[in-house]
């Protein structure tokens, strides 16, 4: 057990995959520089060899296609992409190919690829370096998608990632990479599939992925105060996601707040509160509610994001809300932070 | 260097000859049976174009890789792949290649390791090249062979995919079977007029090759050097070949009549038929090569017929299949 | 006014379009060859020459961009793919330039550009021939979605696509290229965003899009033969989608079915029973439900295709068993028709 | 053809003097004041890559087209864009060019139809292209400029715009700024060592230039060429200048440390920056030069200091506006 970031549990977790099996090669842009994808690459090619961990050219699309052909042959590829939105040239690849690949050859082949995405927001990355498409990954059968909130499940989650015989989309959030927790030594791995409850409470359900989750912890501090007990369950997997443990929580609280870090409609989220609402529908005593990203590209101005992101205060207001309860004190009590837009004082730009 | 003694280059050309006929006669059945409406998926038949994979299948180990695309039943073929479990595959059967999910358009065969083929074109190309860095990882000697059409020139992931091999040096070889068409479209509006695919190709830094006119014999040559110039380590090579397909591009028909290219063209490449050519040189060499024509043909038709038979008689996969092996399961987790 | 098939709708709105704007262009693979995209482009070349109507090299990714440079100089492109599975090579310049320019160039620009997607199923067409990812393209802000049902509404949703100076995805079901129907003459425009109650009914709403609505329509005629009142909406717009007659339907009908011709988990049914269920809690009487597709890629075999899709039986089903009836006789009375994967009998492939 | 006499050598080295001291202090007046937090998005300066946008401005005119990137400060420039409209976006104000939506890497002025810049490598090119048909389309005489650096020649959607352009014979001039670099990424793992990125392209099709070490007189001549090519209607034409950035890809510091590249290489390339050069050679010829270089200073470090103080003293834009704008209005229809 260390204290590490999550940046450096990823990292850890890396060279963890790389050493237990040979087959596991590691590439992307930017992963042999001197940056190296914000620490999580850290001496890999040092360690392991410049045929093992490999810069690559700008070429998001082929570069998919390369892990799913050496994935047939047995060779588990973590690719990493700097941005999410880059790799929407890729979509062919994923979707028409690897995700599809291990079915519609009568399940001869399997392919175990794992594809680090980073999402964020914030800090003037504007409408094209700060989007949240798990909603979209979600939708496409035969993907596995995993969005883990503290640097064990960053850790524990990528190996299982990185062994299991599926593609895996493995979204990081930016604003995670720095934050700090105990991770166990070693091969761990936590389960894909599997939720956790982060805090338990028997008044309403905040059910969050990834940074949501930090809000919803924040929030959920600030409503006990207030005498409202939330279960908070980070998701931790998004597809295939822990019906179970989320329908047990709405069934004891009866009900059901959906954070999401993308656009509101057709957001993960949404998907949530349907299946809740179709599935508990007597179960609720009210109205589920869901918290998302407007409907709008991000923009770029510190200005225009004033505001514009889901934090603790919005969760908090939305639950005193729903439960009936007085909620102007609740901006007061948690202001947003200032500067709004970077996720700590020890961020400076550009990235 | 020997040159091939008389002998030999008759064995060659029976065996070419083999390939030639088991292709177009499974493609022609194909045509023959498909209105039938019992093969319910789009098939891409390679009549007129079965030169290329019999040059490759003569040279071509079972340890390659290979890819290949939406017209792939010649290239599934030409490496070995079973003949039975194709079929059966484009019958929608249990026994078919990919069990029935992925048809005409999606052909495996592990055991002589042709991974696979797509719907989408261009789509296989960084697979096999994906494929030759395992081997370079693995330290093996196989080469990863790509098939690929005109039109696949014109994705973007092409010249990608081609990028990424040279700059790594790796073991591929792609195969370009230029027929002059992509779907009812000429080359002309959607490629530079004149300019050569091939020598495009050169510049992005690889070593090619380009081959004319179903010239059988002419175009072995460049397949085998090209496959030991890749499997020497030299890097990734680049062949093009113009053909020419028969019938139309999706579908058993002939369909120079709607208007797309001329009947002329048509003639024009029907007469240098490849497989016609090779019987005509063939049926020269004496009555002995004339018995093993006969003999070749008579078990190919029997073979191909006993394959058709297998198919029909195969039973369809059960209705609950359609809901299995969406994802892999993890080894020791039942699914 | 006279009668003709969707297909044909389609092209006497390019021929409309094409007349009224000479800014209009029309390209795409095929949109010149002898089959015409299944006979929605015939002779726009031989009337509005090789400049405005080309076919294309197979290059999806630069073809969309060149769409949106076209329109930044006033050209309203409409680019057809036969398959909308190919245009995911595109998904870069649809996601992160055409939805994004009007709004990231503060208001200056706007882009004017039509994409013809084919959606479709059955006829062995197999894993990556059959997507139908409306779900996709409805989370992108900035993104129309278009559905049409009838070749009345192909005609016109076309136009107003067309002359709407946003990106619109027009997306065409392969089943409904033959339907026939009335269709008004000359420049009529079907406003996007407007559902269309195609039968009023007071017991439960069904909610559809394209020939999902088809679907709909037959179920609902047996359902009243059996004494059930269906209000069947057809959607015709996925984005922006029309909440207004959506909730004011389940407001009086307090039950609510909603279809999707694409995988069930995060399909556009899904979010519609989510905002549902978040604003129509208390009008709903009973928990909402979805059919959609099962979370699987489509096989090609058709023995694995018979029961998979979405059919007036099941939706008939459902709604009984929803509403507490009988449902045995169903799948007597509504069998699955023979062959079950084709639109008619006049299809005989292969596509 | 008439030499150029030595006065208006000098006067247009003045002028390239001009837009080249001005792309630079406005690039290192942004790095000077980028640590006080203020502009808050991701710059990328052309600190060093001076010359070619400079040789630009002197040939373009308004009404052609251009498109640029994440690195597109100095393109803006060249093609005239509004300075206080850009350092205003860079700051997130109301007055920026993009009204704060965009940021430094979404720069646009359609007074001088500059048409816009993307984050996404490659993602202009092919936007770049469909200016260009639409010139053609409306039959008028504007070329169409795209400009990308040697990293977006990796994106197969440069390939497949190259081809299309090439197909249909458009007017565009792409434009490559080969800087060696993508990130931190030397070009040798990206692309094949020794291969000329200006031959690859012209074997694609279309004319081809290439132009060294931001000699500024000599790229000046192949830029006019091109440009006049294009406009003759020739089709389109591919430029390659080898340059060299300063300062680290993103931000404002110098990054020879971090151990990405050497300084040796950097010392190499700065010896040839190409201002230092003009004005060099500039202030031999005599004093009255010299008193122009200083007069062409002053203007331009105050036209900078005054659009910063602009930037700065503008409003920010409404919380509100974030939220719209995410559609256009159908006209006659209010939003
Ligand atoms: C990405 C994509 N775009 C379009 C199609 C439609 N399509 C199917 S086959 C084909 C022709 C491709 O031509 P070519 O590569 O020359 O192969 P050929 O059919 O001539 O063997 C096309 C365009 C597709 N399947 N995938
Ligand atoms: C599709 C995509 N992939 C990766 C990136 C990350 N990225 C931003 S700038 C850049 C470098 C591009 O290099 P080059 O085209 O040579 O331009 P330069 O920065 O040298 O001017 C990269 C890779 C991106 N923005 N978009
Ligand atoms: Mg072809
Ligand atoms: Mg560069």
């Amino acid at each position: 057990m260390s204290q590490m970031t999550y940046a450096e549990a990823i990292n850890v977790a890396l060279h963890e995959a790389m050493q237990l099996d040979s087959s596991v090669i590691c590439y992307g842009l930017g992963v042999t520089d001197p940056k190296a994808v914000f620490g999580t690459t850290i001496n890999l090619e040092k360690k392991f060899g410049p045929e093992r961990v490999f810069d690559m050219p700008t070429s998001e699309n082929a570069m998919t296609g390369v892990a799913i052909g050496a994935a047939l042959n047995g060779i588990k590829s973590v690719m990493t992409h700097q941005r999410i939105d880059f790799f929407l040239l890729a979509m062919d690849q994923l979707v028409n190919g690897a995700a599809k690949w291990h079915y519609m050859f009568g399940s001869q082949n399997s392919v175990p690829i794992t594809i680090r995405l980073i999402i964020g927001r914030g800090w003037g990355q504007g409408p094209t370096h700060s989007q949240n498409l798990q909603a979209w990954f979600s939708h496409i059968p035969g993907l596995k998608v995993v969005m883990p909130t503290t640097p064990e499940d960053a850790k524990g989650m990528l190996l299982s990632s990185i062994f299991d015989p599926n593609p895996v989309i493995f979204l990081e959030h930016r604003w995670l990479h720095s934050s700090i927790g105990e991770v166990p030594d070693g091969d761990i791995r936590v389960p894909l599939g599997k939720a956790k409850i982060v805090k338990s409470g028997k008044d309403i359900t905040l059910v969050a992925m990834s940074y949501m989750s930090i809000e919803a912890i924040h929030a959920a501090d600030y409503l006990e105060k207030q005498g409202i007990s939330c279960e908070v369950i980070d998701l931790r997997t998004i597809k295939p996601l822990d019906w179970e443990t989320l329908m047990e929580s709405v069934s004891k609280t009866g009900h059901l707040l959906a954070l999401d870090s993308g656009f509101s409609t057709g957001s993960v989220a949404g998907e949530i509160i349907a299946r809740v609402s179709m599935e508990k529908f007597n179960a609720l005593k009210l109205a589920p509610a869901r918290l998302a990203m407007p409907d709008v590209p991000e923009p770029t101005s510190p200005a225009l994001t004033k505001g514009f992101y889901v934090r603790a205060a919005d969760v908090a207001e939305k639950v005193m809300d729903m439960l009936g309860k007085d909620t102007g004190q609740v901006r007061k009590d948690l202001t947003e932070p200032r500067p709004h837009d970077i996720p700590g004082k020890w961020f400076t730009g550009p990235f | 260097m020997v040159h091939p003694v008389k002998n030999s280059s008759i064995e060659n050309s029976l065996n070419l000859f083999h390939h030639m006929y088991r292709i177009r006669t499974v493609e022609e059945e194909i045509s023959r049976r498909y209105s039938e409406g019992k093969m319910r998926c789009p098939v891409h038949l390679s009549t007129g174009q079965e030169a290329i994979p019999s040059t490759f299948a003569l040279t071509i180990t079972k340890d390659d890789f290979t890819v290949s695309t939406h017209r792939g039943h010649a290239h599934y073929l030409a490496k070995g792949g079973d003949l039975n479990a194709m079929i059966a595959e484009i019958y929608g059967k249990s026994t078919g290649c990919s069990k029935g999910k992925g048809g005409s358009m999606h052909l495996i065969d592990r055991n002589v390791n042709f991974m696979g083929t797509s719907a989408i074109v261009g789509n296989s190309i960084p697979v096999g090249v994906g494929l030759a860095l395992s081997s370079k990882l693995k330290g093996t000697d196989q080469i990863s062979c790509i098939f690929l059409g005109d039109g696949a020139i014109e994705e973007g992931v092409f010249y990608e995919s081609v990028n990424f091999a040279v700059v790594r040096k790796l073991p591929v070889l792609f195969i370009c079977e230029n027929n002059l068409y992509s779907v009812y479209s000429n080359l002309s509006v959607r490629q530079p007029i004149g300019r050569s695919i091939a020598k495009m190709v050169e510049a992005m830094g690889i070593d090619m090759s380009f081959g004319n006119d179903n010239d059988i014999l002419a175009n072995q040559q460049l397949m085998k050097k090209a496959i030991n110039n890749v499997r020497s380590g030299n890097g990734p090579h680049f062949l093009e070949f113009s053909t020419y397909r028969w019938r139309e591009h999706c579908g058993h028909n002939f369909d120079n009549n709607i208007g797309y290219r001329s009947q002329d063209e048509f003639l024009e490449w029907q007469a240098k038929d490849p497989l016609m050519l090779l019987e005509k040189s063939l049926t020269k060499d004496g009555s002995d090569t004339t018995t093993k024509l006969s003999s070749i043909k008579e078990q190919i038709d029997s073979e191909v017929a006993a394959a058709f038979e297998f198919a029909e008689t195969s039973p369809f996969p059960n209705q609950i299949e359609a809901y299995e092996g969406v994802y892999a399961a993890i080894e020791g987790v039942p699914k």
